[in-house]
Formats: C-alpha cells, structure tokens, sequence
C-alpha cells in the first residue's frame, strides 16, 4: 500500500503549506486568512503523519504532535475569531486593510 | 668668598610693599602708602649703595679683576636633573651697578610721584605697581640664569602694562598698554624660543655656565651650536638674534618700537622710571649680560650693531618732528638706547677691545640720570600747564626756575656738551665706533648732532619762545623739586665716576685716555646744532615753519613716523583678523561643528526614510517576516558554503 | 588612609542633601561636605607625604582591592600617586569654589547641588580607581550630571547644547569602551597595573590605541571632536562650566595619560605624530577662534580648547618632561578655567550680559571681580607667577627635547601661541574692565559678596601657590610621571 | 520515580493551577469588591513568588518532557517576580475594571504555558508551552474591549503569531522528519548540517525570533504594545518576552550546539539589524507604549548579542540582564500606566515639565531611562557591560564598536524623554497623580532593584555559578 512515494506527500504538503500562505498573504478577508492559516498548519500535520509512517513508524510522536496541532488550532481559531467579531464591532469592517491605525 | 647673601633684600622689599599696598591699601591706609612705599624702597636703596661699595671698592676684586659672584641659589623648577631653572642673584659690576641705577631712580620717581600723582583716587594701587616694577626690575638685573631673566622680563612687561594702563578709563591708554604688552609679548616669543635653543644646546639655563660652555671653542655644546643650522645659519646665530630680538622688543629697537611712543599715556614719573632709565635698558643689560657667548658669534653682534645704530638715527629724525614733549623724550629715548646697542655691537670681549662694552655700560648709566631728569621735569612742565604739545608752553622759565635749570642741565647733558655727564660716555662710544667702523661712526656722529638740536628745540620752545600765558600755581610741592635737584647734580657729577676701571667686559680695569683732538668734531657739531636749535626757537617765528616746508615730504614722513604703526595696523586689522581668524571662526562653526549636526541630522533622516516598513498592515509583516526567513535561508544553504 | 572615603563623603552628602529642604539647609550641607572632601584631600596629602618620606616607592599608595565581579576579573581596586593627588585636591578646589559661587541659587537649588556633589563623586572616583571597569564606571558617572545641570539650569540654547554635549562624551566613552575590551580582550585583565606589566603586541596596541585615545580625547577637546565644548560651557550655569571645564576635561586628559598611554606605550609612540599635530591644531586654531568671539563664555570656552591642545602636546611629545608639563598644565588650566568662568559668572549676574562690546569700565565699579577677571586673564596668558607659566614652559621644554625638526616645529608654532592668547586675553579684558564705563546702569552695580570672594580667593591661592613654588607640586608628581615615562622609555627601547 | 518528586518538580507549575483554580472558584462565588479580590490576588502571587525559592530540586519528568534545573527554577522565578510587580502596577487600571479575574486567568494561563515552555525538554512540549503562552496573550491585548486599537492590536497579534507558529510547526516537522526524534537531548546526535536541516532549523529561529521581536520578525511588536492596554505591554514586553529568551539561550546552547557555525552569524547579523533599526525608529516615536516597544527591540539586540558569545557568561549575563531589564522596564511601564489609567495620556509630549507636578514619578521614570540607556550607577550599565564582554569573548570587535555607537543613539532618545520631564515648559503638565500603595510598592521595588542589582555582585555570581557554558 505503500506505493506513494514519500516524496509525492512532502510536494503535496508544501504546496499546502505555500498554498497557504500565498492565500494570507493576498486576501484582505480576516477569516479567508484564517483559513488559509489552517491550511498552512495541515500541512504541517500531513509532513507530521508521513514522516512518521515511512519513516520512523516504530512510535507515535508525529501522530501525535498532530493530534496537538489540531487541537491547539481549534483553540487559535476560537480566539482568532473572538477577536474578529470584536474588530467587527469596532470597524464595522473584517478587511485587514480597514485595520491599519496603528502603523510607523 | 665675600657674602652677598643680602642682597636679597633689595628686591624682597618692594616685593613686600606690593603685596601689603595691593591687598590692603586701598582700604586701610589710602594715604600713606606713598610713604610706605617711598621708605621701603629708601632701605633697599641704601642697602644698593652699600652692596655696590663693597663689591667695587671692598672684596669684588680678586687680583685686579671683579668677580663673578653668585651670592644666591635656589632650584624653583626642575626640567630634567641638568636643566632647571634657579632663582639665583649674580653680583658682577654690571648687575651692581644696575642695582644702583635702578634703586636710586625708582626712589627718585617715588619721591615725585609724592607730589605728582597726590589726591589721585587709585594712589594706593599706583604706588603697589610702582613698587612691583621695581621688584621685577630688581630680580631682572640679578638673576643668574636665562629663564629667571625671562620670567621677571615678562612681569616687568605686565608691571608696565599695569602702570601705563593706569588711567585705565582712557581709551588712549588702554590702547597704548595693550599695545605695549603685545608687541614686546611678540618679542619675548623670540627670546623664549632663544632660550630653548639655548638651553638645549647648552644643556644648562645658568648662565655662567652657559657663557663657560658656550665660549669655549672646543667644547662639545659649541660646536655642536655652531655645526647645527637651520636655513643655513647656525643654531648659535638663531639662537643669540632671537633673544636680541626679545631685547630689541624691551628696548624699542626698529622695528618693535612702535609701542614706546604710545606707552606715555602713562603718568609722566612712571615715564621716566620705566620708558627711560630702567626698562627699557633692558634689552640692553640683556645683551651685555650674554656678551660673551655674542663675542663669538659675529652675525648676531652685526645684527645688533646696525639694527641699534639705524634705530638711533630713525628715532633722533622723528624726534625732530614731534611737538608732544614726551613723545620727543621718548624718541630721544629709543635714540640713545640704540647708541648703547650698537656700542655693544662694536665692541670685542675683553682687554682693549672692550671698549664698546664699557662704553654702552656707561652710557646706559649716565643716561639713565639726565634722561629720568628730563622726564620728571617734563612731568612737572605737564603739571603746571596740563598738556603735553610744545604749542600750549613757552616762556615757563620765569614760572619754574628750578625746573628749568634742571632741564637745562639735562639737556646739556644729553646732548654731550663737556663736562656733562653725556659727553663722556658718548665719547667713549664714538671712539669705540671709530675705530671698529667708520660707517657706524659717521651716524654716530650725525645722531648726535641731531640729538643736540631736538633736545634744544624742545628745551627753547618749553622755556623761552613765546610769552607764557599759563597762569602760574606754583611749581610744586617740595617732593618735586628735591629730586630734580638730585638728578641735576647726578647729571653734572657721574660723569666723572672712574667707570672704565669700575665695570668692563672682562672685570678688568680699563685704560681709557681722553685726547681733545678726538673730541672736537662731536663737540664742535653739537654746538653748532645747538645755536641753531636757539637760531629757530627761542623766538616765536616762522623760521621752523619754512624749514620744514623746504624738505617737504621728508618731514611729514618724519612726522608720521616713517609710517611704521600704519604698516602694523595693515598687517593686524587687515591680514591676522580677516584672513586668518574669521577664516578659522568660519571653519569651527560651519565645517567642524556643522559635520556633527550633520551627522544627527543623517541619522534622523533615516529613520524617516525606513518608517515604512511599519506599514500597519499585518500582511506586509507577515511577507517581510517570510522573506527573512528566505534571506536567511538562502544565505546559510548557498552562500555561506 | 582608605582612598574608600573620598568616595563615600560626596555620597553621603549627597544624600544627605536629599533630605534637607530649603536652600539654606542644602547650600549649607553642600558646603560643609565639599570643604570636608578638601580637607580630606590636603590630609591624603600630607600622609602621601609621610609614606613617600619613610622611602615607599611603590608606583601607587594606600592601594586597596577587593573582588567585585569575579567571573569577569572585576575588582574594586583603587590607589593615589601624585598625579591623582593632584587632580583630587583640583577638584575638590574646583568643587567648593563651584559651591560658593551658586550659593544663591533658587531655582531647584535642592537638585542642582545633588548632580553637583553627585558630578564631583564620578569625578573622584575616576582619579583614585586602578581598575578599568571601575574607571569607565566613574567615568559615565560624570556625564549625565552635566546633561542636567546645563538643560535644566543653562542659559541660551541649552537643550542643543546639553544634548549635544551629552552625545558627544557618550560617543566618547564608546570609543573608550571599546579601547577597554581590546585591552580586556588581549590580556584578561582589566587591572591597570597588571596589565602595564604585561606586554600587548603592537599591532593589537596600534588598532585598540585610537579608540582608547580619542574616547578620551573628546573629553580633553581633542580636534576635532571639541565642538561640545563652546556652546556646552556658553549654556551652562556657572558652576556647571567651571566643573566642565575644570574637572571633566581633565578626566580625558588624566584617561589618555593613564590608560590610553600608560598601556599602549607603543602604539602611543607610533602615533605620537598624529597626536602632536592636532595638538598643534589644537592650540593655533583654538587660540585663532578665541580671537574672533564676542562673548565671554566663548572666548574662554575656545581659550580651554586652545589649553588643553598643550596637555595633548604634552602628552604626545613623550618625553617625562613634557609628560610633567602635561599634568601641570591639567592643574592649572583646572583652576584657573574656573577662576575665569567663576569671574564671567559673576559679571553676568550683575550686568545680564556676556557680551564684550556691550561691557566696560567695569573696574571702576566693580573692582574685586574684575581684578579676578584679569588675573585669570594674565594667568591664561601664561604671566610668571602664576601657575599658567610653569605649566606652559615645562610643555614647551619639554617638548623641545624631541629633536625631530617637525616636532620642533610643532614647538615652536605652540609657542608663537602665548602671543595670540596675549591679544584675545587683552583685548577682552581691556574692553571689559577697562575703558570707559558704557552703560550708566553699571554704576549702581555692587562687588562681590563674601562667597563670591571666598571661591575666588581658594583658586587664586591654588594658581598662586603653584605658579611661585611650582617645585612643591613638581616634587608632588615627579614619581608618577616618571612611572608612567618608563612605560614609554621599555617602548622605545623595544624599536 | 517517587510521587514526592513529581509534586516538588512540578511546583511553580501546580502553585500557578492551584491559584488559577481558586480564581475560577472566586468567580463562580459571591462578587467581591475589586480591591479586595486584588489583595488576595497579589498576596496569592507574592506568596506564589516566595514559594518558588523553596525546596527546589533537579530532575526530569514524563521521560524527559519536562526537566528542571535551579536555573530554570531562577528563570521560572523572575518570571513571577515580574508578573507579581505588574498586577501590583496595574492596581490603578484593575480596580474599576469588570473583568478583573478573567485578566488573571488569561495571564496566569500564559504564565503556566511559558514554565513549561521553559522546562520542556522536548519539542512538542516546547510547541504546546509556546501556543499555551500566545493564544491567551492574544484575548488579553483586547482586553479593552470597546477599544478601536485594542482590538485592531488583538488582531494582528493572532494573525501573526499564527503565521509565525505556522512556519515554526512547518521547521519542526522537517526537523522530526530529518531526525525522527523530537527529544532535545537525542535532537542532538542526529544534527548534521545538511541544507534541509538548516533549512528547517532556521524556519525553528525564525519562531524564535518572532516570539523576542528580532529584526526583520519584530513588525508586530510595536502596534500591539500600542494597542494593547498597558499592563498586557508590560506583561508582553518583559514576560513573555524573557520567558523565549530564556528556552533560546539553552536550546541553542545545547540542543543545537552543533549546529553552531550556522547560528553564530546569523545571530551577529540579526543584533545589529536589531539594534540599529529599533533605535532609528525609537527615535521618532511619541507615544510612549510605542517608544518602549521600540527600545526594546534595541535591547533585544544586545541580549544577542551577548548570546553570541556562546559562554559561560554568555548565558550568566543574558539571564542577569533579563532580570535588570524586569526591574527597569516594569519602573518605566509601572509609571506610564499610573499616568495612563489616572489621565488617559500616553504621549511623550504629554510628560512635558512632568517634574513640576511628579517629581517622585519623574525621578523614577529617569531612574528607569537610564537604567535602560545603561548609565551607571544603575544595573542597565553593568547589564550592557557584561553583555558586551562576553560578545567580546568572541573578538568580534565590529559588533562591538557598532553596538557602542548604538548606545549614542539610544542615549539620545532616552535623554529626550528626561528632557521633556525635566527641561521643556507645558501650559498644562499632568495634575498632580496620588499614587496608591500597590504601584507605590511595586515602583519602590523596581527602583531597589535598578540600584542594587548592578552594585551588588552577589546577584551576577550565583546567576554565573548556576548558568552553563557552550
């Protein structure tokens, strides 16, 4: 079943991972950027899970840090989101670029 | 060895008088301080007077020849173990002899001054100058070694400045003081770097051994002097003209007299003390004293033969011209000093040879009676008409009897008219000069003829010409009177003082013999000066007038000094302060200030520049954040390789 | 004696100023704690004298170490020889004179004797510590006083100019730092008289000499980094400019003499040149600028600027006589720096302004200050008598022991310098003092009081002391000078 | 492996979970007055404090997850220390404050996630200590809640510190994957420099540096010191900002020790980027939450600096300088937020002739200036000294020179503060603020410790004899 070669995932991953970026990097919406910001962390969790299985599968620490990962990411997006909605309140707006007061 | 050791006293004196009149005497006793003054300097004088008849006629003679004695020595500042400075008193004939001249004067001036400056608001302060120039003067003429010379040189410099400063609310005389520091400040920066040359080469600032190393021939500190050169003259020469050059700056030689003139803005006895008798020898007392390392150097003593003689011919013509009595005295003044100069150039170490030494010495001593007499009865003069310009006097013979037999005297005296004292020193220099240079000899001779007829031009126009129209308030109190009485004698008698067995190059007595011959074509012009003198002035008329308008531009350049201040005031005003201070201010504050604000302000602009990387938007953090990483990445995985 | 006390006395008074309210009590507790540091100070004196006369030659006295930091090899180490001897009693002088002379000062006056004292504890501890941390440590501490005393109680532009002297000495002690842990670096120690024992290869000595050099250069108004000190002792308050110019400049001259050539001898021989031409500089181009300037503080500001030239000079030429002349000329530039800006101070509280032009006269009506003034004057124009001369011609000696004609040419245009000094100094005075009165207001313008009096009489009595008896102090810093000389005489010799 | 052990390990960490339980339990409880709850709070966190100091021991935990040393113990205690003075500081702020108990438990949260992060041994703790000590800090600088800039500050602090635990997570997992072991310890065997372990290396550095503000990672820093309210910039800037440098100091010098020839330069480089541009833009700040975050920045510079040095008293002087820089910062901070939360006025210019009415606050606030210029006789002298010693152990003297010029720099916006207290004149200065006795102790205390943790060498030694070398 392991006919994938390791490589294949890791390109998958990267991908993700500048995927992901690229989309933080461009898009103005608060919560797009979020996403794209758990985009960038799956990525992470597959390299996680892939290394473990091909390479290293005699224990479970990728497995696990994954698991860590998702769980922290949940608990980042509750507050990430929190403080939106409260931007929201504050600047009627969740455009980034609406947010710039503070600067130089 | 006879002991001396008191002499100390003589200058500690005045020293004490200064520092008690300068701290309290303007508070406690305002009006006594002239006495105080007066009866500190009568002891140190008398204490001279004892000092110089046991040195010339007690134990100064060893086997016919006057000592050399050191009679005090203290190291005051050590340089390194061989060269140092030491406060020391030398007692030779000339230091004694100056001792005498300079007490005896300085006590005559304290005397007058009794009278001249009473009721003055600053007595006190005037009498503690006085006596802080008598200090200087004192320890000048005493010190054993070339840098304690310098010190006292420069304190009786300030001590001038100080009393010719004395109306300091006179723009005029503030003027003239400073003008007197600087230009011999100048001169003194000569004999500093004189000194150190000397002293280096030397290896030694007392000057006896200086004189000891320096005139042996073989020795290794001269020849080594005479091998190193600079522009292709040698150390010894830089060396003896710089400090003539000091010397010609204290004895208002040309160029460095412009400041002597000036400096009568002064009250009129310190006139006579200072710019007369005292200071203004000096420079030559200075010279006299490093004879014999001069003897050895023919190019400096050239120097000082022609620099004095042209100053005495330059001064007695401008002398001609002036009508401001003191500016007169003070021509006549520089006149006569440079006949001690050139004296001195003329003359050899030692034996007959010395002559011109011995000579100079003289002069410089009879000069300094007749020439303070003459000052101190212009003083009284000024005191009775309150001016200073020939134009507001006349007739004042009636007035001051005194004063102008004095003066007459004086006069006399000065111009060289047998048996006054002028006449035999002035001989003895016109023969020196005549037998070492005819050139020298022949301005020699026609100075003073020159001499003789400006000394009666002044002395007809003060006491005869026109009628006097001065409303007479008496001629003074006693204390003016006494001491012109004194000096008249003085000027009738010293010249009959055995001299030229008493102080000469070598301390050995020398023979001088007078031959008539010799003396009638000085005399003989003197005369005939004279009458003119008294053809021209002593009738109001219009004759001087119509002599002066035949050498027409002759005597305005005479008249305007030869234009010697303007050529300093062009250098000064329009090349030291615009060319070279402005320039320098400018520099300070715009390149070498401004290069610091310039770096302040470059470092604020940048910081302005770069503020946009704080744009505020996250996004940019995040794209500066990951091209750190990609910076860094590529450095250390490429790169760094 | 434990040097520790001169130390702790400032400190104790100053926080006991701390603690009073109302100037009386400050000025008075102010006063009380400088004399007691002078007193301390002319009895480290005798008891320097007493151990030196029972034949102790060891190059520093009463020394006294104790670990401080030991993972760093830092040590509280401290100890006197003459030439600190020297600089403590200057400024101790310089201090109560300083005292005295703001002894009216309302404005926050509980403040601004603080910084004073707190200025002179940097400063002492600077003169007695052998230990380079400990040193640079002092060294700072005597910065920041200034910044305030100038900015809070100065006059004219102060912020730029208490900035600027701030930056400019801050900059100077970086250099200085750096210098230090060249040092530190080359021979883990940071003991001065360790390390002098110990030698620092040339090449290390030529690279870590500059900064080391000029660090303390700046602070001795080294050209061209001198400009912090016009317009810094223009703005400040009067004690404050006596302190900068007699305490701190001589911080930088003491450091160049003590760090910067006492242990890079040869580094010190292979650029005495550079040093010896912006001593040149220094002098000609300072005393060129005094001349032009109208104002008081500035001429005298530029004037020290020319003077301290002469220390560098000294310094420079290397040789244990111009060294010696080096360290008098310290001192007497110390008090009579002070004494000048002491005088302007109090022309400037009576007439309101500093101005030359507008001043005259002044003679007339006020007679002590202005003879101050132009004793100071006479003093700077380097009149025998006065410690100005001796300092001057001991410089000048011994630099024309450098045969190098540049060097002596370098001499000799230093010299030609006592005739420019003569002009500025007369025409300032002669303007001043002298001359008529220009402005009939001056006419109801009173002496000065018996504070004024008392500070002027402690420097002139130091100026006069050491300008008629200079053998006292020579024999005073003869020792240290010639351990120094020795140092530079084992680098020669190594050529 | 006796339960004794596990308790007297894990102590600090319990007492922290102990308080944060009891402070659930206050709240679920009756509602107490501010002041009240504030004293016991801060009696909980001195005791807290105190505590710490006892019974310490060295040891591993959870097969080498979580280790201890007396170092880490001093570490965790400054920590405390810290967070005790700003709670005491920000009396003034808290004490009309609604939310005061969820303030403390969103900091003393954080404060658990850093004493882990300190003590992990091991990258997934390290990564879970790392986010447990973000994510709340995050809610805690909107703590405001109806602030513009506040929440603006929240913002960017999350998306930024998510992007950055992003790439830190993307480093880790190559690191795992080129190692297979996220040990620290066995981290170790398996370094050898091949590019994707340096790649991967360097996106771990880049997490840290983020977390310390270093140049060009710093960009967040200064917006979210503005924004946020003054205590959580406080809280921020020192806090969590030693906690960071105190994992860095020990993973570089151990875990990654071989890794050095990678990490040296670029530790140069990024201290003088770090310093020269957080004192360019320092210079021209006026607010002063901002001009601290800015000089700051500069600060951080020099601790690299000093890391650089990768000795013995590399490590001893950067944790001794940590401890100075709480003293002196929380003095600079405590004074701001006093004025803040009494006025509302947090500009530089607003402090203009500051003396005339505060002059106790004035002389504090320049005590702590040039505490942190490093001015003697104050700590920050002997901090930055020692710092730049042991960078110069190294002999890299460039770094050495530019930094001691840097010190001109920031000497002149340090000064412009003094001189706006001191000098300038203001129409209307800041009224006369009567302090309370809790920011009183807590300044006095700042102010003791800028005096005497420089002039006693007691603190550097034992610092020294408990820090490692390379």
């Amino acid at each position: 079943m392991s006919d994938v070669p390791l490589s294949h995932i890791l390109f998958v991953s990267t991908a993700l991972f500048f995927i992901g970026m690229y989309g933080l990097f461009t898009r103005r919406n608060l919560i797009t950027m979020l996403m794209s910001i758990e985009l960038m962390l799956n990525s992470v969790n597959i390299n996680f899970v892939a290394f473990n299985k091909y390479l290293f599968p005699q224990n479970l620490e990728g497995i696990f840090f994954t698991i860590f990962i998702i769980t922290i990411a949940a608990a980042e997006a509750a507050i990430a989101i929190a403080i939106i909605i409260n931007l929201y309140r504050s600047h009627q707006s969740i455009d980034v670029e609406d947010a710039t007061e503070l600067k130089f | 060895m006879p002991n001396y050791a008191y002499i100390l006293l003589i200058p500690l004196q005045p020293l004490a008088t200064f520092i008690v009149l300068g701290l309290f005497g303007r508070k406690y006793f305002k009006t006594f301080s002239g006495t105080i003054g007066t009866v500190s300097l009568l002891i140190s004088t008398i204490v001279s007077f004892v000092a110089a008849i046991q040195y010339f006629f007690v134990d100064g003679k060893v086997n016919g020849i006057y000592q050399k004695i050191i009679a005090f020595k203290y190291t005051w500042l050590e340089f390194s173990p061989n060269v140092s400075i030491d406060m020391g008193i030398i007692v030779d004939p000339i230091s004694v002899m100056m001792l005498v001249v300079v007490t005896f004067v300085s006590l005559m001036v304290h005397v007058f001054s009794l009278g001249y400056m009473k009721g003055e608001d600053r007595f006190a302060t005037y009498y503690a100058f006085l006596s802080l120039f008598t200090f200087s003067m004192l320890g000048l003429i005493l010190s054993s070694n070339i840098f304690q010379v310098y010190i006292f040189w420069e304190l009786v410099g300030v001590s001038s400045f100080l009393l010719i400063g004395y109306y300091f609310e006179k723009p005029s005389a503030v003027a003239a003081s400073k003008k007197a520091f600087i230009v011999t400040r100048f001169a003194d920066l000569g004999f500093l770097i004189g000194i150190l040359l000397l002293g280096f080469y030397g290896g030694t600032l007392d000057i006896g051994i200086l004189i000891e190393r320096l005139t042996a021939v073989q020795s290794p500190e001269y020849t080594a002097m005479a091998a190193a050169g600079f522009l292709g003259v040698s150390a010894l020469t830089w060396a003896l003209t710089l400090v003539f050059i000091g010397g010609a700056g204290k004895s208002a030689m040309f160029p460095l007299h412009i400041w002597l003139p000036d400096a009568m803005e002064g009250p009129t006895p310190v006139s006579a003390l200072i710019h007369a008798a005292t200071m203004v020898v000096a420079g030559v007392y200075l010279v006299a004293r490093l004879f014999p390392v001069f003897n050895m150097d023919a190019a400096a003593l050239q120097v000082v033969t022609y620099t004095g003689a042209f100053s005495a011919l330059l001064a007695a013509v401008i002398a001609c011209t002036q009508t401001d009595i003191k500016r007169v005295l003070a021509y006549s003044t520089m006149s006569q000093i440079g006949y001690m100069m050139f004296a001195l150039g003329v003359s050899k170490y030692g034996g007959e040879d010395g002559l011109g030494y011995m000579a100079s010495m003289f002069h410089l001593f009879t000069h300094a009676f007749f020439k303070s007499l003459l000052f101190l009865g212009a003083g009284a003069v000024i005191h009775m008409v309150h001016s200073n310009d020939m134009k507001d006097m006349g007739g004042l013979r009636k007035l001051m009897p005194v004063t102008h037999i004095a003066f007459l005297i004086a006069c006399l005296a000065i111009a060289g008219i047998p048996p006054f004292a002028g006449f035999f020193s002035k001989e003895e220099i016109l023969l020196a000069a005549f037998h070492s240079n005819k050139l020298i000899y022949g301005v020699a001779l026609f100075t003073a003829a020159l001499t003789a007829f400006y000394m009666f031009r002044l002395y007809f126009s003060i006491f005869w010409s026109k009628e006097s129209t001065v409303q007479s308030h008496g001629e003074g109190p006693l204390s003016m009177k006494l001491p012109l009485v004194i000096l008249a004698a003085c000027a009738v008698g010293v010249g009959f003082i055995p001299f030229s067995s008493l102080v000469t190059s070598d301390g050995e007595a020398l023979e001088t013999h007078m031959d008539i011959t010799f003396s009638i074509a000085p005399v003989g012009l003197t005369l005939i000066a004279t009458l003119l003198a008294s053809y021209l002035y002593k009738k109001e008329n219009d004759k001087p007038a119509k002599l002066a308008a035949s050498f027409d531009g002759f005597y305005q350049a005479a008249h305007k000094k030869f234009y010697v201040d303007e050529v300093y005031l062009f250098i000064t005003k329009k090349i030291v302060f615009p060319l070279v201070g402005q320039p320098i201010a400018w520099v300070d504050k715009y390149i070498v200030d401004g290069f610091m604000n310039l770096l302040a302000s470059i470092t604020a602009k940048i910081s302005a520049l770069i503020k946009g990387l704080q744009s505020g938007k996250v996004q940019n953090y995040a794209l500066y954040f990951f091209s750190g990483i990609a910076a860094l990445a590529v450095l250390f995985i490429y790169l760094w390789k | 004696m434990n040097l520790s006390l001169l130390i702790l006395l400032p400190l104790l008074t100053a926080v006991t100023i701390l603690f009073c309210n109302g100037l009386k009590q400050v000025r008075s507790v102010a006063l009380a704690g400088s004399v007691l540091q002078l007193a301390l100070g002319i009895f480290l004196l005798v008891v320097y004298w007493q151990e030196r006369n029972t034949g102790n030659l060891s190059p520093m006295l009463f020394e006294f170490s104790v670990t401080w930091f030991a993972p760093l090899h830092i040590n509280y180490h401290i100890g006197v020889d003459g030439i600190s001897i020297a600089m403590i009693l200057l400024t101790a002088s310089v201090v109560v004179a300083g005292i005295l002379v703001s002894w009216t000062m309302e404005k926050l006056s509980k403040e601004f004797f603080f910084l004073l004292i707190f200025l002179s504890l940097g400063a002492y501890g600077f003169f007695i510590s052998l230990d380079l941390f400990t040193l640079f440590f002092f060294l700072e501490i005597a910065v920041i006083p200034k910044f305030l005393l100038i900015g809070i109680w100065g006059s004219g532009k102060k912020d730029y100019s208490a900035m600027k002297l701030a930056l400019m000495l801050m900059a100077g002690s970086a250099l200085v730092f750096v210098g230090l842990m060249g040092v530190y670096y080359q021979t883990g120690s940071l003991d001065i008289l360790q390390i002098s024992q110990m030698h620092i290869p040339l090449e290390v000595q030529k690279f870590f000499f500059p900064f080391a050099f000029i660090g303390f250069g700046i602070f001795a108004a080294l050209f061209p980094f001198h400009t912090w000190v016009p317009d810094g002792h223009a703005s400040a308050p009067t004690a404050a400019s006596m302190f900068l110019a007699g305490i701190s400049m001589k911080l930088g001259g003491y450091g160049c003499l003590r760090v910067a050539t006492f242990l890079m001898p040869d580094a010190a021989h292979a650029y005495s040149w550079i040093i010896i031409l912006l001593a040149t500089i220094a002098i000609i181009y300072g005393a060129f600028a005094t001349m032009m300037q109208t104002d008081l503080k500035y001429i005298n500001a530029y004037s020290s600027v020319s003077h301290c030239g002469f220390v560098i000079l000294g310094i420079g030429m290397l040789t244990e006589t111009s060294i010696n002349g080096a360290v008098l000329q310290m001192v007497s530039h110390g008090l009579m720096t002070a004494l000048f800006f002491a005088a302007i101070g109090m022309i400037y509280s009576r007439t309101h302004t500093r101005m030359v032009a507008q001043l005259g006269g002044l003679l007339k009506v006020m007679p002590f200050i202005s003879t101050v003034f132009v004793i100071a004057g006479l003093c700077s124009l380097g009149l025998p008598g006065f410690s100005g001369f001796v300092a001057e011609m001991t410089v000048f000696m011994g630099s024309w022991q450098n045969t190098d004609t540049m060097y002596r040419l370098a001499t000799i245009l230093s010299c030609a310098s006592i005739v420019v000094t003569a002009v500025y100094i007369l025409r300032a005075a002669g303007k001043t003092v002298m001359g008529p009165i220009t402005d009939n207001d001056f006419l109801q313008l009173t002496d000065a009081r018996w504070n004024e009096k008392l500070a002027a009489a402690i420097l002139i009595i130091g100026i006069v002391l050491i300008g008629v008896a200079p053998f006292l102090i020579n024999q005073l810093i003869g020792p240290g000078t010639e351990n120094i000389f020795q140092q530079v005489g084992k680098a020669i010799t190594l050529k | 492996m006796m339960l004794v052990d596990f308790f007297i390990l894990l102590k600090q960490e319990l007492v922290i979970t102990v308080i944060l339980f009891l402070l659930l339990f206050i709240k679920l409880g009756k509602d107490r007055t501010n002041e009240s709850l504030l004293i016991i709070i801060n009696v909980l966190l001195f005791l807290n404090f105190v505590a710490g100091f006892c019974c310490c021991q060295e040891g591993m935990l959870f097969n080498e997850m979580f280790r201890t040393t007396n170092l880490i113990v001093l570490e965790k205690n400054i920590l405390n220390l810290a967070i005790w003075l700003i709670s005491l500081q920000s009396y003034a702020w808290l004490k009309t404050h609604k939310h005061l108990i969820e303030f403390y438990i969103l900091l003393l949260t954080t404060l658990l996630g850093m004493f882990f992060m300190i003590s992990s041994g091991n990258l997934l703790m390290f990564y879970l200590g790392l986010e447990m000590s973000t994510i709340p800090l995050a809610a805690a600088a909107n703590f405001d809640l109806f602030k513009r800039q506040s929440s603006e500050a929240a913002m960017k602090l999350i998306i930024s510190s998510a992007f950055s635990s992003a790439l830190l997570l993307f480093g880790i997992s190559l690191l795992y994957g080129t190692s297979g072991t996220l040990t620290f310890s066995e981290l170790t065997i398996h370094l050898n420099g091949a590019p994707l372990q340096i790649f991967s290396f360097i996106l771990l550095l880049s997490g840290f540096f983020f977390k310390i503000s270093a140049v060009p990672f710093h960009l967040w820093t200064a917006d979210v010191y503005e924004g946020a309210p003054v205590a959580v910039t406080a809280y921020l800037s020192v806090v969590s900002k030693a906690a960071v440098l105190f994992v860095f100091v020990s993973v570089l010098y151990t875990t990654f020790k071989p890794l050095a020839n990678i990490w040296y330069p670029v530790l140069c480089i990024l201290s003088l980027l770090t310093i020269i541009v957080g004192n360019l833009f320092a210079l021209r700040q006026n607010n002063f939450k901002r001009f601290l975050a800015f000089s700051s920045i500069a600060q951080v510079g020099f601790i690299l600096i000093g890391i650089s040095g990768s000795s013995q008293e590399g490590t001893a002087s950067v944790i001794y300088f940590i401890l100075i820089y709480v003293f002196s910062n929380l003095a600079a901070f405590g004074v701001v937020s006093l004025v803040s939360a009494l006025t509302g006025k947090e500009n530089i210019s607003d402090f203009k002739a500051f003396y005339t009415t505060n002059p106790l606050l004035s002389w504090i606030l320049t005590i702590a200036l040039f505490s942190l210029a490093g001015v003697p006789p104050t700590a920050g002298f002997f901090g930055k000294f020692f710092l730049l010693i042991a960078g110069a152990a190294k002999g890299n003297y460039i770094l050495i020179g530019v930094a001691a010029l840097n010190m001109v720099i920031s000497f002149y916006y340090y000064l412009r503060v003094v001189k706006a207290i001191f000098m300038d004149d203001n129409a209307e200065p800041i009224a006369k603020i009567k302090i309370p006795a809790m920011p009183k102790l807590a300044l006095y205390i700042c102010v003791a410790g800028i005096v005497l943790t420089g002039l006693v060498s007691y603190v550097y030694d034992y610092i020294y004899s408990l820090s490692t070398g390379f």
